[in-house]
């Protein structure tokens, strides 16, 4: 177990290292620059703007800098917002996502796994099918759109909660549930179809036959096998939520990092999309750590020193 | 009711069919499985949606009296009438067509962007599994690696530097569409290409998940004794992975492609909500949708047919690809009582 | 000449661990094996699952490397063979496979399964031809013609092993190696397989390298009989001698393992129990490998292999005990 | 003492291609210390036979359609509410299966799937059930007990796992003991050695056993009595002395006959079982073994023929058919 969490950690390195890498050359080569939109930009200022942020230096040096700098944790100045740095702007904006990603996705899994073992518990059944029928809405409705109507219900038409902004617990209510619904949708359908797989098989008989309740069957035997392929979407599923949340904070005006990250690339503010993809990646690569480990935990013949 | 293993019908041993009562248990897995998927109703009422979708996609924009990029400032934004069966937008279009407009777009982009995908996905997988050992190791490191890329950032990268207007690649879309469609070579066609483009760049890096589907279903069928029984009649690589391995793992290959095209178009709504989709004067389910979300409290009808639209789209989709995993797997019961 | 001559046959595997992949043992699968098969005669190679007679039919049929040693296929080495040579040694040895429901491809008629082997080798005819090359092999067997539009799970555990026996007549081979072609099947189907292949020995001249885990399927179709421990054989002979006067301990104790379906028999004989369990091949024991298990075992069984030595005409057995009786 | 009494049993499964009546009416009873071993080709209904009596048969697409099963003479467990099943299940009667690795489950520890039988029918208390659970891992002769409860399946052998599934049914020292298949996934090493246990416990305990198998070996070694089943009915039941000797039924005899034998003579030919099993789907009304039957004559493609019980060297022996029944009234 420590040896498989060195390792992965061991790998976090050079990993990250690529994807920052092929992010850092296809930005530049991109062409524009982080100055080129603005209007009124004396040739002057812009050489001196471009001096004083080392863009004018060759590729190579640019970006041994870049890792030089990375080295001491500074990811450098942001270049639209003239004085803040890019690890203030992090250092501001990640725990607000962090805490609005954690938050849906904890509703997701609170929804999402209970109705999941419903369904299967009442396959075939009329319960199976409300349950899956919503389930397959919540995925088919995107969140920009789920969003304006519980806002539209729930604040325009009730007046029951804030429209928009994150300052009290319910300003939080709307957006994580926006976010975190159609995850509890694609949760829910993992866990029906990873139960039924379970169901089907041979030990559950055998669980049968020991006079066992339904109730003890699918919690002691079936959930855990049941819950494995929800345990593999929370990997991808992570990213896919980061996605949900970066909506979610455009639409209820959340000063969260996702907020950033469209404006950064598009404005090629070229630190800022380093600290954004360094941060994504590693979280995502943590995740995924944590899952195997898990896995590892819940299948007992996953051996996580053996590849 | 018992939630019991459904062992003793399911399993061909235990019934041992001999011949002369083969004709009332149909002819091939295939036609097992086709049966079953008739026998799902919701299935079929989402193929005959989905067909219905495309016909009206393809139809109506060419049978209407409207033009999808047609203005009409003075009408402005009006709810649905008999002239507008969808209402119009701010600037007076037409929702109808624009939506089935939009629907070819959507359609255009989901199949795409699979098509890519099952192409990579599947070529990756089948390689990485059949080969095993450090091809393997080493394409599944390339997968893993790509599954931490921010996509969002390549998305806008491709748009702004491969995809500029007059760059090679617009010019040679135009060069090889010209003849087939003489619009291709207006300035006004250059959206079409830029959401083509970038979805068929979408499509090329989604496959990963297809390639571990893949990945994994060649592993495990490589394993097989009728894979072994190939060998040891002296049967190729090439006829093995083609004639044994694929055929055996279409099944999970077939319910993955057909889930992925749902993901895509949302995928599409979700960049045409950040601006960075389809653009004005085209449209999308997505874009439309998009634009509809702004106008809620207002021109409710501006949201409500497009995201419909969308969202029957991506329910019908995914109630086909559960329909065909369940028709797929041969646990599957058949009983009813 | 022997059609069939194995000299000193090893498989071993390297096992790999870590993330680097480096090399921790080396598992010992079949470890320096001998013996040679008459045409048209039949081996039969008993042992318990885990003992190596899979990977040693594997080696010899050429699926798996082979570490050490000949496989001589009618003079030829097939062991040093590739490619083409391979190929086209691979049309005189077949095999047939024991689970009759995963070595047929389900998403093949018959007709494509049994015909494969001709198309591979360029050797089906076009069309109606084919057909009719396939009928004749499916009536060898047994099964109508009219099967050949089906499909394998159509057919009981019984009819697939047919259908896969067809395949393996397909080419005409001189050797067919059976790996435990039986034990999937029910008790009543066994003897019509079994008789199955007795008469397509009398009919075409075939030679078995029959594989079994129990001795009584071996005993109505092999003419000797080869028992593997461990990755070694450990008694070789004439079946009615092994089976009559069984020499290792080991074959003592597996004769004793088979149930008589006689209960007067049954009730009368003798119990020999081994303790234990097969061993894994992870970490056999040192000096003879079935020590452990074994109720005679002294001093010497611990530290020194027992090779193989004659104590009867032909029968030779492979261990420390005075066995000459 | 007659534990089991099952009656007629008829158990049906309704599948889209038809009925498949996979038990047809089937009768037999097990008694205290005794076995009784259910003998059939695959698919003859034996397995749910054994399910049936549990009350284990999956639903849909499988229910119990007719017939009773009698426990201990009084109570009927096909009438029996699925609640009073459990009570049962694991405790008086006890079920072992047939591969052993994917009976039981991967996810928990060998204690865990142990002690929760002991917790649920015994009440008792984790420390305490721990305690019992070695000892139960020790009468069915694994090693090194104590260590063995931390472990999992996969890491057991094939003949450790089988143990460790027989102490689990063995745990709450059930009175009923049905073992279906429990050794043909295993080595025949292996296999004498479970057996051996087996007929050890069953001997201490004084255990009734309905002991599933389609190997006559099994048979002869493990049996007092012997059911032999075909297309869901029992065509014949006796003594093993009988049944395996001098089989009245011609099903049973061409079985008998058919089995491959590690003693005796060689043979250049074995006698075989020709044809095949019938089709599940279509039940012909006489007798489902008239197909393959050297025998036959004319009512037995018409009538069913009826179960009619002889007396064999004081010995209660039943045969189900026409010729040999004739045959016995007319000598």
């Amino acid at each position: 177990m420590t040896r498989f969490l060195l390792r992965r950690i061991a790998w976090l390195v050079p990993t990250l290292w690529v994807v920052v890498t092929l992010v850092f050359f296809l930005l530049r080569l991109a062409p524009g620059g982080p100055f080129d939109g603005e209007r009124a930009v004396p040739a002057e200022a812009l050489r001196a703007l471009e001096a004083k942020y080392h863009l004018a230096d060759p590729l190579w040096r640019q970006y041994v800098d870049f890792l030089g700098g990375l080295l001491h944790g500074d990811l450098g100045p942001c270049f639209r917002y003239p004085g803040r740095t890019v690890n203030e702007l992090i250092r501001m904006s990640l725990p607000v996502s962090m805490l609005l990603g954690t938050l849906a996705m904890t509703l997701a899994l609170a929804v999402g796994i209970p109705l999941g073992i419903l369904g299967a518990m009442r396959h075939n059944t009329w319960v199976d099918s409300a349950a899956m029928t919503v389930s397959m809405l919540g995925i088919s409705i995107p969140r920009f759109v789920l969003a304006p109507l519980l806002v539209l219900f729930f604040s325009l038409k009730l007046y029951w909660l804030p429209v928009a902004r994150w300052e009290s617990w319910r300003h939080m209510i709307l957006p994580v549930v926006a976010a975190g619904l159609p995850a509890a949708a694609t949760i829910a359908r993992l866990t029906r179809a990873g139960m039924l797989d379970v169901l089907k098989s041979d030990f559950i008989r055998t669980a049968h036959a020991k006079g066992l309740s339904e109730r003890a069957i699918v919690v002691r035997h079936a959930l855990r096998g049941g819950l494995l392929p929800v345990v593999s979407y929370l990997g991808p599923g992570f990213s896919g939520m980061l996605v949900g949340t970066l909506v979610v904070e455009r639409i209820f005006n959340i000063p969260g990092m996702g907020r950033y990250f469209v404006e950064a690339a598009s404005n090629r503010e070229y630190n800022l999309v380093m600290g954004i993809t360094l941060v994504y990646g590693g979280l995502l690569m943590t995740l995924n750590t944590l899952v195997d480990v898990a896995y590892a935990w819940l299948d007992p013949r996953v051996r996580l020193d053996e590849k | 009711m018992s939630v019991l293993p459904h062992k003793n019908m399911d399993e061909p041993a235990d019934t041992e069919a001999p011949l002369g009562a083969l004709t009332a248990l149909g002819s091939s897995l295939r036609a097992d499985a086709w049966r079953r998927l008739r026998g799902n109703r919701t299935a079929v009422a989402s193929a005959f949606l989905l067909l219905l979708l495309m016909f009206l996609s393809v139809v109506v924009p060419m049978a209407s009296r409207f033009r999808y990029d047609a203005t009409d400032l003075a009408l402005g934004a009006a709810p649905p009438s008999l002239a507008h069966f969808m209402g119009t937008d701010a600037l007076g279009r037409d929702l109808l067509v624009r939506l089935f407009f939009g629907g070819r777009i959507s359609f255009a982009v989901g199949l795409i962007a699979t098509l890519v995908s099952f192409v990579i996905g599947c070529s990756w997988g089948a390689t990485a599994g059949y080969f095993g050992k450090n091809v393997d190791a080493v394409m599944m490191r390339i997968v893993d690696v790509l599954y931490t890329f921010p996509f969002l950032i390549l998305v806008i990268v491709l748009q702004v530097f491969f995809a500029n207007q007059g760059g090679v690649l617009h010019r040679s879309f135009s060069y090889v569409l010209g003849p087939l469609i003489p619009e291709a070579r207006e300035p006004s066609y250059f959206p079409v290409f830029q959401i083509v483009f970038v979805f068929a760049a979408l499509g090329s890096i989604s496959w990963l998940t297809m390639a571990r589907i893949v990945r994994g279903q060649v592993l495990t069928l490589r394993e097989q004794p009728f894979v072994e029984a190939a060998r040891s009649l002296g049967v190729g690589h090439f006829a093995i992975i083609f004639r044994h391995l694929l055929p055996n793992a279409l099944g999970p290959i077939v319910v993955y492609t057909t889930l992925t095209v749902p993901e895509i178009m949302l995928t599409e709504a979700f960049l045409s909500f950040l601006g960075l989709g389809t653009q004005e004067p085209l449209s999308s389910w997505g874009s439309l949708a998009a634009a509809g979300a702004d106008a809620l409290d207002i021109h409710p009808w501006t949201l409500v047919f497009p995201a419909a639209a969308l969202a029957l789209t991506l329910f019908a989709f995914n109630h086909l690809g559960d329909g065909l995993r369940d028709a797929l797997d041969p646990r599957t019961q058949t009983g009813h009582s | 000449m022997n059609l069939l001559e194995v000299d000193a046959l090893s498989v071993h595997f390297s096992l790999r661990r870590g993330w680097l992949q480096r090399r921790v043992g080396t598992l010992k699968a079949v470890d320096g094996v001998s013996f040679t098969l008459a045409a048209g005669r039949t081996l039969g190679l008993v042992g318990e699952s885990g003992c190596g007679k899979s990977t040693l039919a594997r080696a010899i049929l050429q699926l798996l490397p082979v570490t050490h040693g000949s496989v001589f296929l009618n003079g030829v080495d097939v062991a040093k063979l590739g490619g083409k040579a391979l190929k086209s040694a691979r049309r005189s040895m077949q095999m047939v496979f024991q689970d009759p429901y995963a070595s047929l491809d389900p998403r093949m008629t018959v007709l494509d399964i049994v015909a494969e082997p001709l198309d591979t080798h360029g050797l089906a005819g076009r069309d109606v031809a084919r057909r009719r090359q396939v009928a004749e092999l499916l009536g060898r067997v047994g099964l109508p013609a009219d099967a050949m539009r089906r499909y394998p799970h159509e057919f009981s555990g019984g009819q697939r092993q047919r259908v896969g026996i067809a395949r393996a007549l397909a080419l005409g081979p001189r050797l067919v190696v059976a790996d435990e072609p039986v034990s999937a099947l029910d008790m009543s189907i066994r003897a019509q397989i079994v008789n199955l292949f007795a008469s397509l020995q009398a009919e075409l001249g075939i030679a078995y390298l029959f594989i079994a885990h129990d001795l009584a399927v071996v005993k109505h179709l092999a003419h000797e009989v080869a028992v593997m421990y461990l990755g070694r054989i450990v008694e070789r002979g004439p079946v009615d001698r092994v089976l009559s006067a069984p020499g290792h301990p080991y074959t003592q104790a597996l004769h004793a393992a088979v149930p008589d379906p006689d209960p007067e028999s049954e009730r009368k004989r003798v119990r020999l129990r081994l303790k234990g369990e097969p061993p894994s091949p992870l970490d056999a024991p040192r000096g003879c490998a079935f020590h452990p298990r074994c109720p005679h075992a002294f001093e010497r069984c611990r530290v020194e292999t027992p090779r193989l030595r004659e104590v009867f005409a032909g029968h030779e057995v492979a261990c420390h005990l005075d066995l000459v009786s | 003492m007659t534990l089991l009494a099952v009656n007629g049993l008829e158990t049906t499964f309704f599948t889209r291609e038809g009925e498949v009546r996979a038990v047809d009416g089937a009768s037999f009873t097990v008694e205290r210390g005794q076995v009784l071993c259910l003998v059939g080709e695959s698919g003859s209904g034996k397995s749910v036979a054994a399910l049936s009596i549990l009350g284990l048969v999956p639903n849909p697409p499988g229910r119990i359609t007719k017939g009773s099963i009698l426990w201990h003479g009084e109570e009927d467990l096909v009438r029996a509410s699925e609640r009073r099943l459990r009570e049962l299940r694991g405790n008086r009667i006890a079920m072992v299966f047939q591969d052993p690795m994917s009976s039981l489950n991967p996810y928990l520890s060998v204690g865990t799937q142990l002690i929760e039988v002991l917790e649920l029918h015994r009440g008792m208390g984790r420390r305490e059930a721990e305690k019992h659970a070695i000892r139960a891992l020790g009468e069915v002769a694994i090693p090194a007990p104590e260590s063995r409860l931390r472990q999992h399946p996969h890491e057991l052998s094939g003949g450790m796992r089988q143990r460790v599934m027989i102490a689990i049914a063995l745990a709450c020292e059930p009175e009923l003991l049905i073992a279906d298949e429990p050794t043909t996934a295993l080595d025949v090493t292996v296999q004498a050695q479970i057996l051996d246990l087996l007929d050890d416990l069953r001997q201490q305990r004084g255990l009734g056993v309905l002991f599933i198998t389609h190997d006559l070996g099994v048979v002869s070694r493990m049996a007092e009595r012997v059911a032999v089943m075909y297309a869901g009915r029992i065509v014949e039941e006796g003594h093993v002395d009988e049944v395996l000797v001098r089989p009245r039924h011609p099903y049973a005899e061409a079985l008998r006959r058919s089995t491959l034998r590690l003693t005796g003579e060689r043979l250049p030919k074995l006698p075989e079982l020709a044809g095949l099993p019938p089709s599940p789907f279509a039940r012909s009304a006489g007798c489902a073994f008239e197909p393959r039957c050297a025998l036959r004559v004319e009512a037995c493609r018409s009538v069913a023929p009826e179960e009619r019980g002889l007396t064999l060297f004081g010995r209660s022996h039943r045969v189900r058919c026409h010729v040999v029944l004739a045959e016995k009234e007319g000598g």
